[in-house]
């Protein structure tokens, strides 16, 4: 058995797809940034996949998962700045509650 | 050099008064600064007459004068700021000016924020003479379209009853007239010169060149015509107008009724008649009864109604009909009574309007059922309302005369039957006219005080008086020396009616 | 051929991700799913390993693994009570995500099994990349160098933390 | 010209309107009244000067061979709608003319006079002067109007001056109900005038009386036989004109506004609703009557619409209780009188002697009508009412109001020598020598209207003896004395002038020659009419209550005017208020304005469903993202493969 880049590839693919279903039932807050890391991640893999697997002589790929993965902190660092002061605004952190800027 | 043009500063001048009046800190410098801005622009609109007056007579015959120093705005349509008056759009600068100088003291005491009133006031002001100075088709359009957008504001915020609703309607159905008139000018610029020259949106260019398409004509003319033909209160599109005039405050009724109506019966004969004579000519019969209905039908609907606004609203429906009506005879002296007409219902309507005004501001309803006996309390406004009502019926010696006269004449000239007999159904509206105006003259100012209460009100303040004078002596200058005003439009309308011959 | 050992782990992997998506998105508790969160992480590292790339795979594990989970785990605690259970999916926003979860997975999965022969090529041998090319790529000027993200993302990360005070801080 | 003053009689008016409505609260109303009545004074003697030199002055080409010529005074360009048709201002003597100016400014001079005793203490006396000025600027500008539309611009500011008059007392609900009416009656006559205007100036091109008088066959002509509805538009272009003269001079069925023109002042009556404006119509007529000759169907009508009138105003007079309204009916009867003879002078009959007898009897009857108002007035000043029931031996108390009462009943009836004998008497002429179907009708009509003049006379000073109790009536003071003993001085003798040597209807001299088998018979119906009513109203007695009773329906009939009034009322209220007005609004409301509410509302619905898109939810708009981009990868596959 060989390691081929659909075996990377399809697992990937299904850590996306949770992400995505994550992202649309869940109504904490965090649930959804929980999905948004998992989608994150997924594309992750498949830059460094492609990059190792197609052009191994390149870097570029790994180096693009490295910027998202510090992207990722830093967003993922704002955001929950943005949700813990939500909470103490409101008590809460579902997102049903917090309409008060719509429309 | 644009600057060396007298008739920027017709735009420069309320622009600056918007300027002042962002700086002021208080109503006082607020009144100032609105007073001279309208004085000068008086002052200007007057001068303006005299030089005109100077230049034809050293023997300049060119179609538009004034019109040096064009901008370039915009490359790739070819858009100018280009300049120029003939002498049609001369009496409506000064038409302008003068209802601009009365709505300013008719809105002495605005409240709440005078300062923000009166700014809106100056935009409105600014896209008004914009209108009638430019002479390229784009740039037209633009200040039409500055001079209404206020209106929803000032409606909106400083008016009274329905005011969201009138507002909101009024903004959308002009605005959906804009559209069809943007799509109107549009169509004219791609046909604006024979193929392989560039196109252009100049006005007089576009006239000399004459060469949009007649497939193209009977598309366009009917596109701009009810365009304009909305703002002109034309049969079935005017319902925006009593509505609105009910909800505005007084300064917006005057400027509405007595200058804004007017951009819809320039723009239908500067745009749309002026530039496809072809399909103004097959066309002008629908249009005619269109507006023929108008006349009738809005005189009728005047008749019953039981708000002082509504009543006038009706009857601007009926007077701007006519002014289209006029418009559509294509021949010049039917022409020169339509702007005579134009000038006449902007000065005796702003009159209307104030006067209606100064008397809700005091009893606080303008239901003709509730009032009565006026003259006893207030004799100066009940004067001046008469002298409105008079000069709206028609009576010699004052303007509403003079232009229906113009008007009947001009048309009753037309070689078609069809079109004189439609005059005589347009002429039975100075019946109906008299009815509705001597009804609300008899319930509203003669007869017992219905209400006990108003007998304790006051009669015009010094700064409602020079108000309603102004307008008077304007309405009754017009009806006294018509010559004058009728020799200058004439000289205008006739290169035009031409076209027709 | 791989080695047996690379071929268990690649399954481990492979399974824990699937596995642990499934349930970080699917647990009723927070808490849970943060953990199961961790895993995917870990299994992500793993994945990085394996081809090859031992400083993402690194940087995978202390950033996510370890900066990341931690603002989770602290939010979490801040502002959850402890053992509290999300309420119960309605039952149109489950047709809603899962719809666009197997639809998507669906066209793509579709897409690579259509398109895919390229994509069943093997990993290249020919590899060799060390960390002292990577710190020579990451700060060199060069064609390949990544001075200017590099920088822009250690700006971006001094804005976050400034933000991150800044919205944070009490009023 | 050396005539070029007459144009002071317009301008001194005007300048005295605008002085005085302007300032005029300023003054005391003695200074008011006074100065009104001097300007007035002043326009008088110009008007005299002017019309004496017209007819007896040296020669300044007003004579020429025998005819005296119309002389354009002046003319001021006003406003020009096309090269030929030009709005002027200006002044035009002629024989009519000038015979209007000594009317009107007698008639007015007396009424401005008269006024300062009667209006004495009224609240708005300047303003009442200011009307009054106003008036007489507006009826000396109509009989002067060079062209027709002069004449019709003046003819408007008399309607309006007429309206401001009749509407003096505005608190009282009646007076303004009559002005309103009576504007807009004459108003509606006036689209008539308005339209046959425009049909004549089409077909003419020129406004000019001159020019269109000199030679009406060329306008004839160039009309070429053009027709509408079956009648030569010439016809219907000279209708429409009498149309606005039978308006203002309240022809039936046009005739309604009068007698309610009865609510203003007395003076203001005598003025205007008898001496005057009314018979602007005759004047019209006359001053268009070269055209009119020329086109018989037109005079046709003309004649039928006065002959029926003045059987018809009579008959309505015969029953009134308010004597200003049986005034007013008999103003009616008398103007439809000179109407009838202008329709039956045509020039070939008897010279056109119906033209002169029309302007004669204009003129006397100016006179001797403004003197039964102004008489009419000093009655009503004394006993406080303007019923029948109020009054009667009124002659031991005014005895100088019961003479001029008496000279002004006698010459209305055609008694030898007053004043009407003469011009009715030519009248009559004229129309025998028209048809004797029209002189045997206007015979019974001047019967009846001597019946009606003396059963007023009777009922105001002989009747019955009422209690005044301490209101005693007395004589008005002399300010109001003195024009009656003048108006009935002239109306005593004015039957003497040779009227024919002035106005004829080709201005060529004429001798009046009193065919004695008429106006025998004209004097012995007078007498009878006379006598008759001293029968019935002399003393008090039952004859009239029985009589009354005995024709129940067709007293009730007259005295409610044979209910033009609610026929008129049906059609205003009723049909066009009810079922036009109304109806428009309604529509205007509902469906034009229900359309555009319609729009809007559909608009708004429509955004309204499309909302729930926007839902302002990150997660659905996710899903709309992630369907959208499997919608365009699978499209995309699709058309790959």
């Amino acid at each position: 058995m060989e390691f081929t880049i659909l075996m990377y590839l399809v697992p990937a693919m299904i850590m996306f797809g949770c992400g995505i279903y994550g992202f649309i039932t869940r109504k904490n807050m965090i649930a959804i940034l929980i999905s948004l890391e998992l989608m994150l991640n997924a594309v992750d893999i498949n830059f460094a996949v492609f990059n190792r697997f197609l052009f191994p002589g390149q870097m570029e790929g790994m180096f693009f998962s490295l910027f998202a993965i510090g992207l990722a902190a830093a967003e993922t660092a704002l955001a929950i700045a943005i949700v813990i002061n939500v909470y103490r605004a409101v008590r809460n952190v579902d997102i049903r509650q917090l309409t008060k800027m719509k429309f | 050099m644009i600057w060396s043009n007298i008739l920027i500063y017709f735009v420069i001048i309320p622009l600056l008064m918007l300027g002042g009046l962002a700086l002021c800190k208080n109503i006082k410098q607020v009144r100032a600064v609105a007073v001279v801005g309208a004085t000068a622009l008086m002052a200007l609109a007057i001068y303006l007459v005299v030089e005109f007056l100077g230049l034809r007579a050293a023997g300049n015959d060119a179609e538009m004068l004034f019109t040096e120093g064009a901008v370039m705005w915009f490359e790739p349509l070819n858009i100018h700021l280009a300049l120029g008056v003939d002498g049609i759009s001369v009496v409506m600068i000064l038409l302008s000016a003068f209802i601009v100088f009365a709505g300013v003291f008719a809105s002495w005491k605005m409240d709440p924020l005078p300062k923000e009133f009166f700014m809106w006031f100056c935009l409105l002001s600014t896209g008004v003479f914009g209108f009638f100075i430019s002479i390229d088709m784009f740039t037209m359009f633009m200040f039409y379209e500055v001079a209404l957008i206020p209106m929803y504001l000032l409606i909106g915020v400083w008016g009274s009853g329905n005011k969201m609703y009138s507002a909101m309607k009024l903004t959308l159905m002009l605005m959906g007239g804009s559209a069809f008139l943007m799509l109107g000018i549009l169509g004219i610029y791609f046909h604006s010169a024979p193929a392989g020259q560039p196109l252009t949106m100049n006005i007089l260019e576009i006239a000399s060149n004459n060469a949009v398409p007649h497939s193209w004509q009977y598309f366009l003319f009917p596109m701009t015509f009810v365009g304009f033909g909305v703002l002109g209160a034309m049969f079935p599109f005017h319902t925006w107008s009593p509505d609105g005039h009910a909800s505005a405050p007084t300064a917006v009724s005057m400027l509405h009724a007595g200058v804004l109506m007017k951009l819809g019966g320039y723009g239908c004969f500067r745009i749309a008649i002026f530039l496809m004579p072809y399909a103004a000519n097959e066309l002008a019969w629908i249009f005619l009864t269109l507006t023929g209905i108008s006349v009738v039908y809005g005189a009728f609907s005047a008749c019953v109604q039981t708000d002082l606004k509504y009543i006038n609203a009706y009857s601007s429906v009926s007077h701007c009909g006519m002014v289209l009506f006029a418009i559509l005879m294509l021949n010049t002296t039917a022409m020169t009574g339509a702007v005579l007409q134009m000038l006449s219902h902007g000065l005796m309507t702003a009159l209307f309007f104030a006067l209606i005004g100064m008397i809700y501001g005091r009893t606080h309803t303008r239901d003709i059922r509730k009032m009565g006996g006026l003259m006893q309390i207030m004799p100066f406004l009940g004067v001046g309302y008469v002298i409105a009502g008079l000069a709206s019926l028609g009576l010699p010696g004052l303007s509403g005369f003079v232009a229906e006269m113009t008007i009947f004449v001009g048309s009753f000239q037309h070689a078609d039957m069809f079109h004189r007999v439609f005059t005589i159904v347009a002429c039975c509206s100075i019946v109906i006219t008299a009815v509705y105006i001597l009804r609300v003259v008899g319930k509203l100012l003669f007869g017992a005080v219905q209400d006990e209460h108003h007998r304790t009100l006051t009669d015009a303040e010094w700064h409602e008086r020079l108000s309603t004078v102004t307008l008077i002596l304007a309405v009754a200058a017009i009806g006294c020396f018509p010559n004058f005003f009728s020799s200058i439009i004439t000289e205008a309308a006739e290169p035009i009616m031409k076209l027709f011959a | 051929m791989e080695s047996l050992g690379s071929i268990i782990a690649y399954f481990i992997i492979a399974i824990a991700i699937i596995v642990f998506s499934v349930l970080a998105v699917t647990s009723g508790k927070i808490l849970r799913a943060a953990t199961y969160l961790l895993f995917v992480l870990f299994a992500t590292a793993g994945i990085y390993f394996q081809i090859g790339y031992e400083f993402l795979g690194a940087v995978q594990i202390a950033v996510y693994a370890g900066g990341i989970m931690v603002l989770f785990v602290f939010s979490i605690l801040l502002t959850h009570k402890p053992g509290a259970n999300a309420p119960r999916l309605e039952n149109h926003k489950l047709w809603l995500g899962l719809s666009a979860a197997v639809l998507g997975a669906g066209v793509c999965l579709y897409s690579l099994f259509e398109y895919g022969s390229m994509m069943v090529s093997r990993m290249p041998d020919n590899f060799d990349i060390n960390i002292h090319q990577i710190g020579q790529a990451l700060l060199s000027t060069d064609k390949f160098g990544y001075l200017l993200p590099f920088e822009a993302i250690s700006v971006l990360l001094l804005a976050c933390i400034i933000g991150g005070v800044v919205i944070a801080r009490k009023r | 010209m050396e005539l070029s003053y007459t144009v002071l009689v317009l301008i001194i008016p005007v300048f005295m309107f605008l002085f005085l409505g302007i300032v005029g609260v300023k003054l005391s109303k003695k200074a008011a009244g006074l100065l009104g009545t001097t300007a007035m004074g002043i326009t008088t003697v110009i008007a005299y000067a002017a019309a004496l030199t017209y007819f007896f002055g040296a020669d300044q080409g007003q004579v020429v061979d025998g005819v005296r010529q119309q002389l354009t005074v002046l003319d001021i360009t006003w406003l020009e709608f096309t090269k030929n048709l030009v709005i002027k201002i200006g002044v035009l003597l002629d024989p009519i003319s000038a015979m209007m100016l000594i009317v009107i400014s007698t008639v007015s001079f007396m009424v401005h006079l008269y006024s300062l005793g009667y209006m004495d203490g009224e609240k708005g006396f300047q303003r009442y002067y200011a009307f009054l000025s106003l008036f007489t600027f507006s009826m000396l500008g109509l009989v002067l109007a060079t062209n027709i539309f002069q004449m019709y611009i003046f003819w408007e500011l008399v309607g309006v001056s007429s309206y401001l008059l009749i509407g003096f007392y505005y608190t009282l609900p009646a007076a303004v109900s009559a002005s309103k009416k009576a504007f807009i009656v004459t108003r509606f006559a006036d689209l008539g005038f308005l339209v046959g205007i425009l049909i004549l100036s089409f077909y003419t091109d020129t406004f000019d009386f001159i020019t269109l008088t000199s030679n009406p066959q060329a306008a004839i002509s160039t009309a070429g036989g053009a027709t509408f509805l079956g009648c030569s538009v010439m016809t219907w272009a000279l209708t429409l004109i009498f149309m606005g003269g039978a308006g203002k001079s309240a022809m039936f069925p046009l005739h309604i506004w009068l007698p309610d023109a009865m609510e203003g002042p007395t003076p203001v009556s005598a003025l205007i609703h008898a001496a005057t404006m009314v018979v602007a119509g005759v004047y019209l007529v006359a001053r268009m009557f070269p055209v009119y000759a020329v086109d018989a169907t037109a005079l046709d009508i003309i004649t039928v619409v006065g002959a029926f009138t003045a059987f018809y105003a009579a008959a309505v007079a015969c029953v009134q209780s308010d004597i200003k309204r049986v005034l007013a009916f008999s103003t009616i009867s008398q103007i439809a009188f000179m109407i009838t003879s202008l329709g039956v002078a045509s020039p070939e009959l008897h010279h056109g002697v119906g033209y002169m007898a029309s302007m004669f009897h204009l003129f006397t009857h100016a006179m001797f009508k403004a003197l039964l108002f102004l008489c009419a007035g000093a009655i009503i000043h004394a006993v406080h009412s303007n019923e029948m029931s109020a009054m009667g031996g009124l002659r031991k108390y005014m005895p100088i109001c019961h003479i001029a009462f008496l000279i002004g009943c006698l010459a209305i009836s055609g008694i030898p020598p007053f004043a009407g004998f003469f011009s009715k008497d030519e009248i009559l002429a004229a129309a025998y020598a028209n048809s004797p179907l029209w002189g045997v009708w206007l015979s019974v009509v001047a019967g009846m209207t001597a019946f009606y003049m003396f059963r007023l006379y009777y009922k105001i000073f002989w009747w019955n003896n009422p209690d005044y109790g301490h209101h005693t009536p007395h004589e008005a003071p002399m300010t109001m004395t003195f024009p009656l003993i003048f108006l009935g001085l002239v109306s005593i003798v004015a039957g003497f002038i040779p009227f024919g040597e002035f106005v004829t209807w080709n201005r060529e001299e004429y001798i009046i020659h009193l065919d004695w088998t008429i106006a025998g018979t004209s004097i012995v119906i007078a007498l009878i009419g006379i006598g008759l009513a001293t029968v019935m109203y002399r003393k008090e007695n039952d004859i009239p209550e029985r009589l009354a009773n005995q024709f129940r329906g067709l007293w009730t009939a007259a005295y409610h005017r044979f209910y033009m009034d609610e026929l008129y009322q049906f059609i205003t209220h009723k049909i066009i208020f009810a079922r036009i007005s109304k109806p428009i609004a309604w529509f205007d409301r509902r469906i034009i304005d229900g359309t555009m509410d319609l729009l809007a509302n559909v608009t708004n619905s429509a955004s309204f469903a499309v909302r729930r898109m926007q839902s302002g939810s990150v997660q659905t708009y996710v899903w709309f993202y992630i369907v959208g981009a499997v919608a365009v990868a699978a499209i995309t596959i699709i058309c790959l493969i």
